[in-house]
């Protein structure tokens, strides 16, 4: 009798396996920055995607899912480089990631013209909001200039009547100084750039602002840059003259290196680490649980993404070849996102709330980040009207 | 007749042929991207044999000649941008452009000699970089994509893949036969003559300067094809085509393959990127064979592979 | 043919060409003799247009060569040979005189044919080394030459170019016996041919080829004549010997 | 205007520091260059493996000046195992093929450090007492470290002039450079002499490695961009001259930095913010090649011809 239970569920087990056997497993291609200083965040963006996976039970849609991990060392040709692999090597399913605003729009074309469904879960380059949208882009992210816009808002409602900004010389520089210059009211006294990645030294620029005698200061600078920028802030003994404001530049991968400097200085955005749905309390217990340390808003949006592309393979029952199908799932968004729900405008970029965040000292003394207020509610980026699709 | 079936012919005709029958393979495999890797062997190995025409046979140890592949690539992804997308109208201008930077550089290079000529090359590539670094509009350190490849009226469709690259292998195969034609024209015995013995050469009656000039306005129009295809290839230019490391690959290419050999740079590339390709699957630490690698050759196998094969005729 | 009219070169405290005036008649064989550090490689390092003198004029068949760049001096028919042996090592016999042919053809903006096909430029090679009897190892690497062959390689390379005057930097230095007559005997023959300019140590070799002899001491012509009169001149014994005792104190 | 003579000042102290760390960078390149006639490209390694070195060492020993010591030590060991391995056998050859030998130990030592301190890079943090802001005038802060800086470099310049002036040593060196066989000739141990000018030229790029390793963050591949304005400044310096390379590394020091500090303000009337500051750095970086461009077309030795000095 046993063995021909046994023969039944072969036959059966067998059965099931033609219905999928065009589609073995899931292919993702995931290409952020796993080395020099940035690797800091590529490696909170992997954590965070893997965790989303284990959550899921290493399965996309009912597939296994296979992740290749590529490395574009920050370097918009290199990233290129890497995608175009990633696609005619390969021949991943999805492509996700992507830091830095100058590697996705180098990286952008080769996707679109291969049909690879691309989700930036960083990167929102105020372009492929505009004029360079696609059906097959999707982000989890933000669209650049939103979070320094929220910070405009702030310092209008904070009645700060002059700012100097300084930022990095780069696609997502230039968007977030446009931000911050689209919403804030006061006067404009200096507008600084820096070479990127390179420059890590403020000195000029820090002198500059002190000269200028502005209100406030607004600074972008992600990962080590913000480190530095901030030891150099405080060296300069600008920390109690200046007050200053920021954008992506204090998060929970540099705060254990920024330390007391970070204290009081407050930052926009759009996923906070106290955000109170069960799926943001799960994702940072669980994280924390796994490696010591607390997610950022890079790994946030990673987590999201993968949950993004379960939500897609899962509404086509694993037939990732139904593209059309997938995307028109994908822009339902409808899976239990860590920031709460949100909405996809027709750019496929979110439309979301913005919270400001203060850093205070935590129970245990260490500085910690900590959420005041909500900015604003269901912003949508100004780009959206550029964009040719629906 | 047996000096033609040396080991070495053979060796470079199996390659050839290799190279001729690669989309064959490809089209039976669907695996399109060895074709990717190829294309751009095909076109960095026309650099190649642009540089080694002034280093290998004519002596002058250009440390810049990267710079060409920028220029080609940035007169592309410029006119692309300001919507000239007609190959007809680019191509001219990026031998024209490059032909005149070569003829501005060479003249104010060519006044040096050993070590100091090295640096000034190095030195004027390094300005084109910073230009490139300073071009905003044109995307400057973040680099700039090409939506639209160079067209030429349906005569030949850069954007398939397949036509893409019989087109470089053409260009290259035109390109080695012209070099063979020139280094052994009275023009080339100049050149040669002068990386033999520059003193004697004036002695005897030559106003060498010109040559040289001639020889490097030649290989910067040469190198700046190469960038124009590179720039259609990669959909995508930005200054790190154009970093000093990149002249420093070409040489490395043309002294492996066999430096002042007409197939060494060929040879030089292929090795050099399948190295580069196959071993980074390998391992992340691909690089530190290289280097050991390349000291090795510059130590003790002075003529690279190409020399080495010569040397097996007695085998 | 050759006029020199008071050339000084100074290189630093040392006066190695010291207003110098001398003539080269057209077809005579001119030698110019002096001890070592004479300033006799100074001398046909500015006749060649290697070095630059401070002050003086070399007029070329009355043109004035002076500061013309050395390319240009070969081609209005100045050939030399160099002390030291300096040749194109890693190319044939037959191409390091070719060379010179194809200096003296026009210029060289030819970028397709050939050059080791065009007979115009091998027939006058093979010529040359006729001349100098090393035609038969025409297709020899010049790196294998023995040290003669390299020294006849050198007046072939100069003849080559058809020059108006040959200027020989110590044709038969480092050479043996038999080579030093084989050498000669081809400095006869050319005599008469070809007016020649003739630096050389080797006494009896000056003195059976030469014209005219000029001698040459600390940058300074002492005495100029015929090999007889230059012989029995006093002056240039003493200063011959006298130099000796004069450098212990300089 | 007050304030514009501040930041004038402030941007001539920087462009000093900068000229000075220029200094050690091409004090070690023209020593090496000058005396053994070879072009070292891998001196960029070492300046990275001086900031590898003390970062690391400042973890374990918690004193920056300790760690920095040790840095300095190891670089040395490495410079002299790398002379003697590798570049010994290049000497005599032609330029090109020391190009293209240091080119190859560039690669090389880029994924040694990889493979032992992994890609991440590290930063040197700095100990409290540097880290704060001195008053060097009425209200005018200057970071304490960069003054710290100025200083240990002018001293190391002070030392190694009086060493390769006044000293024994620093005769021999001198002769080498000026007569490569008759020092060997004289019966002194050349390769040693060798080996040892290798590695201390190997220690000051470490030096200057790990000055700026708090400034910058340290990484791979960083000691490749600061290397080729070194070698442009002993060219212009002329090859082999300690006081060439010092005089040029200030004015280069100077001219990047005062550069990329004014320029903006003056492209700022033209074209955007954003525009401007591409140019600017771009530029000033630009002035330099160009600068060097013009001694080379002009005076190919240098305005100091290399006699040693």
């Amino acid at each position: 009798m046993r063995k021909s239970v046994v023969a039944i569920s072969a036959l059966i087990a067998c059965l099931g396996v033609p219905a999928l056997a065009q589609q073995k497993s899931v292919k993702i291609g995931f290409i952020s920055t796993f080395s020099g200083p940035p690797a800091v965040i590529g490696n909170d963006m992997r954590n965070s995607f893997e965790l989303a996976l284990d959550h899921l039970g290493r399965k996309v849609g009912g597939l296994p899912v296979e992740v290749i991990y590529e490395d574009d060392q920050q370097k918009p040709e290199v990233g290129k480089q890497k995608t175009d692999k990633l696609i005619e090597s390969d021949h991943v399913d999805f492509i996700v990631g992507y830091i830095w605003s100058n590697v996705l729009l180098a990286s952008l074309k080769p996707a679109i013209d291969s049909k690879t469904i691309m989700i930036s879960s960083n990167a929102g380059p105020s372009q492929i909001a505009g004029e360079l949208c696609s059906p097959y882009f999707f982000s989890t992210s933000w669209q650049n200039d939103q979070t320094p816009a929220a910070i405009g808002l702030y310092m209008n409602q904070k009645g700060v009547k002059s700012a100097y900004l300084v930022g990095p010389n780069y696609a997502a520089g230039k968007d977030m100084m446009a931000g911050v210059k689209a919403t804030f009211k006061g006067k404009i006294v200096g507008e600084e750039y820096t070479r990127w990645p390179d420059q890590l030294d403020f000195s000029a620029e820090l002198s500059k602002g002190r000269a200028a005698k502005p209100d406030a200061m607004f600074v972008f600078y992600p990962g080590a840059a913000g480190v530095q920028f901030l030891n150099q802030y405080v060296q300069a003994g600008l920390k109690n003259q200046i007050p200053l404001y920021t954008a992506f530049t204090i998060d929970e991968t540099t705060l254990p290196r920024q330390g007391e400097n970070a204290l009081g200085i407050p930052g926009a955005q759009e996923w906070v680490n106290d955000l109170p749905n069960d799926a943001n309390k799960k994702f940072v217990a669980d994280y924390k649980a796994k490696h010591k340390a607390s997610p950022s808003f890079y790994g946030a949006q990673s987590y999201d993404a993968a949950l993004l592309v379960n939500s897609a393979v899962a509404a086509v029952k694993g037939d990732v070849a139904r593209k059309a199908d997938m995307i028109k799932a994908m822009e339902k968004a409808d899976f239990a996102s860590v920031r709460g729900s949100f909405r996809y405008g027709n750019n496929h970029f979110p439309i979301q709330n913005f919270y400001l965040q203060d850093v205070v000292k935590g129970p245990d003394g260490m500085p910690v980040l900590k959420t005041v207020a909500t900015i604003v509610k269901d912003d949508q980026d100004v780009f959206h009207d550029k964009c040719t699709m629906k | 007749m047996s000096a033609f079936f040396t080991v070495r012919s053979l060796v470079i005709g199996a390659l050839l042929v290799f190279l001729a029958l690669l989309p064959v393979y490809v089209a039976t495999t669907g695996q399109f991207f060895p074709l990717t890797l190829f294309t751009r062997i095909i076109i960095l190995a026309l650099a190649a044999t642009s540089l080694n025409l002034i280093l290998g046979y004519g002596g002058m140890v250009s440390f810049g000649h990267a710079a060409y592949l920028g220029l080609g690539g940035y007169v592309v992804g410029i006119l692309a941008k300001e919507g000239i997308t007609s190959g007809f109208a680019q191509w001219p201008l990026v031998l024209a452009v490059c032909a005149l930077f070569a003829l501005v550089v060479g003249a104010l290079c060519l006044r040096t000699r050993g070590v100091y000529f090295i640096m000034i090359t190095l030195a004027f590539a390094q300005m084109i970089y910073y230009v490139a670094v300073g071009l905003d509009r044109y995307g400057g350190d973040d680099g700039l994509t090409i939506y639209r490849r160079s067209q030429f009226a349906g005569l030949i469709d850069l954007s398939g893949k397949v036509q893409f690259y019989y087109l470089c292998l053409a260009l290259l195969l035109a390109a080695i036969w012209l070099v063979s034609r020139l280094v052994n024209s009275r023009f080339g015995m100049v050149i040669r003559g002068s990386r033999s013995n520059e003193r004697r050469m004036r002695a005897i009656g030559f106003p060498v300067f010109r040559y040289q000039l001639t020889g490097f306005v030649i290989a910067g129009m040469m190198c700046g094809l190469a960038g124009a295809l590179l720039a259609n290839h990669t959909d995508f230019i930005s200054p790190a085509a154009m970093h000093w490391t990149r002249s420093g690959d070409l040489i490395v290419m043309i002294v492996l393959g066999g430096i002042g050999s007409l197939f060494g740079p060929l040879i030089g590339a292929v090795m050099l990127l399948v190295l580069e390709e196959g071993l980074s699957r390998l391992t992340e630490y691909w690089q530190i064979v290289v280097g050991p690698l390349l000291l090795f050759v510059v130590v003790y196998a002075h003529g690279g592979i190409d020399g080495v094969l010569a040397s097996l005729r007695h085998a | 043919m050759l006029q020199i009219r008071d050339l000084t070169k100074r290189f630093g405290g040392v006066l190695a060409c010291d207003d110098v005036s001398l003539d080269i008649m057209v077809g005579e064989l001119h030698a110019i003799i002096g001890p070592n550090g004479a300033g006799k490689s100074t001398l046909i390092g500015q006749l060649a247009g290697e070095i630059r003198p401070d002050t003086g004029r070399i007029l070329f068949n009355g043109r004035d060569v002076t500061h013309l760049p050395t390319h240009r001096r070969s081609t209005l028919g100045l050939a030399r040979s160099f002390q030291i042996t300096s040749l194109f090592l890693d190319f044939t016999v037959l191409d390091n005189v070719a060379l010179a042919v194809q200096a003296h053809a026009g210029h060289s903006f030819h970028f397709w044919r050939s050059a080791r096909r065009e007979a115009e430029l091998r027939k006058p090679a093979r010529a040359a080394l006729a001349r100098v009897g090393l035609e038969s190892r025409a297709d020899v690497i010049c790196a294998n030459l023995s040290h003669g062959e390299h020294r006849q390689l050198e007046i072939a390379i100069a003849l080559a170019t058809t020059p108006h005057m040959l200027m020989l930097d110590e044709p038969m230095a480092g050479m043996g016996p038999e080579e030093c007559a084989r050498m000669i005997a081809l400095l006869g023959e050319l005599k008469g041919k070809q007016t020649i300019l003739l630096i050389e140590h080797d006494m009896d070799a000056v003195f059976r080829l030469a014209d005219r002899i000029t001698v040459l001491v600390d940058g300074r012509i002492v005495a100029c004549g015929t090999p007889d009169e230059i012989r029995a001149d006093a002056g240039v014994r003493q200063a011959y010997l006298g130099s000796h005792k004069a450098r212990h104190n300089g | 205007m007050h304030d514009e003579v501040i930041l004038l000042f402030e941007q001539c102290l920087n462009g000093l520091q900068f000229g000075l760390l220029l200094f050690l960078l091409a004090a070690g390149l023209t020593l090496v260059f000058g005396i053994m006639d070879f072009v070292n490209l891998a001196h960029g390694s070492f300046y990275m493996l001086g900031a590898y070195f003390a970062a690391t060492f400042a973890a374990l020993t918690q004193s920056f000046v300790l760690s920095a010591v040790l840095a300095l030590a190891a670089t040395l060991a490495v410079g002299m195992a790398a002379e003697v391995i590798a570049i010994r056998k290049l000497y005599g050859r032609d330029h090109l093929d020391h190009v293209l030998g240091t080119f190859g130990l560039i690669l090389f030592f880029n994924e040694l450090v990889r493979l032992i301190w992994g890609p991440a890079g590290m930063n040197l943090a700095l100990p409290p007492y540097l880290s704060t802001s001195i008053e060097i005038l009425p209200d005018v802060y200057y970071p304490a470290y960069r003054l710290a800086v100025i200083m240990v470099a002018l001293v190391v310049a002070f030392f190694l002039y009086i060493v390769v002036m006044r000293t024994r040593v620093g005769m021999l060196i001198r002769a080498g450079a000026s007569n490569r066989e008759m020092v060997s000739a004289l019966g002194i141990n050349i390769r040693l002499l060798y080996t040892f000018v290798f590695g201390v030229g190997a220690a000051l790029a470490a030096l200057a490695g790990l000055i700026q390793a708090p400034i910058l963050t340290v990484q791979i591949g960083m000691g490749e961009n600061i290397l080729i304005v070194a070698l442009v400044v002993i060219i212009i310096g002329g090859i082999g001259s300690i006081r060439g390379a010092f005089i040029a590394a200030i004015f280069v020091g100077l001219v990047d930095t005062v550069g990329r500090a004014f320029l903006p303000e003056f492209f700022r009337l033209v074209m955007t913010p954003a525009a401007a500051s591409a140019l600017a750095p771009a530029l000033s970086s630009m002035l330099i090649y160009l600068l060097m461009a013009a001694v080379l077309v002009l005076r190919p030795q240098g305005f100091f011809p290399a006699d040693g000095r």
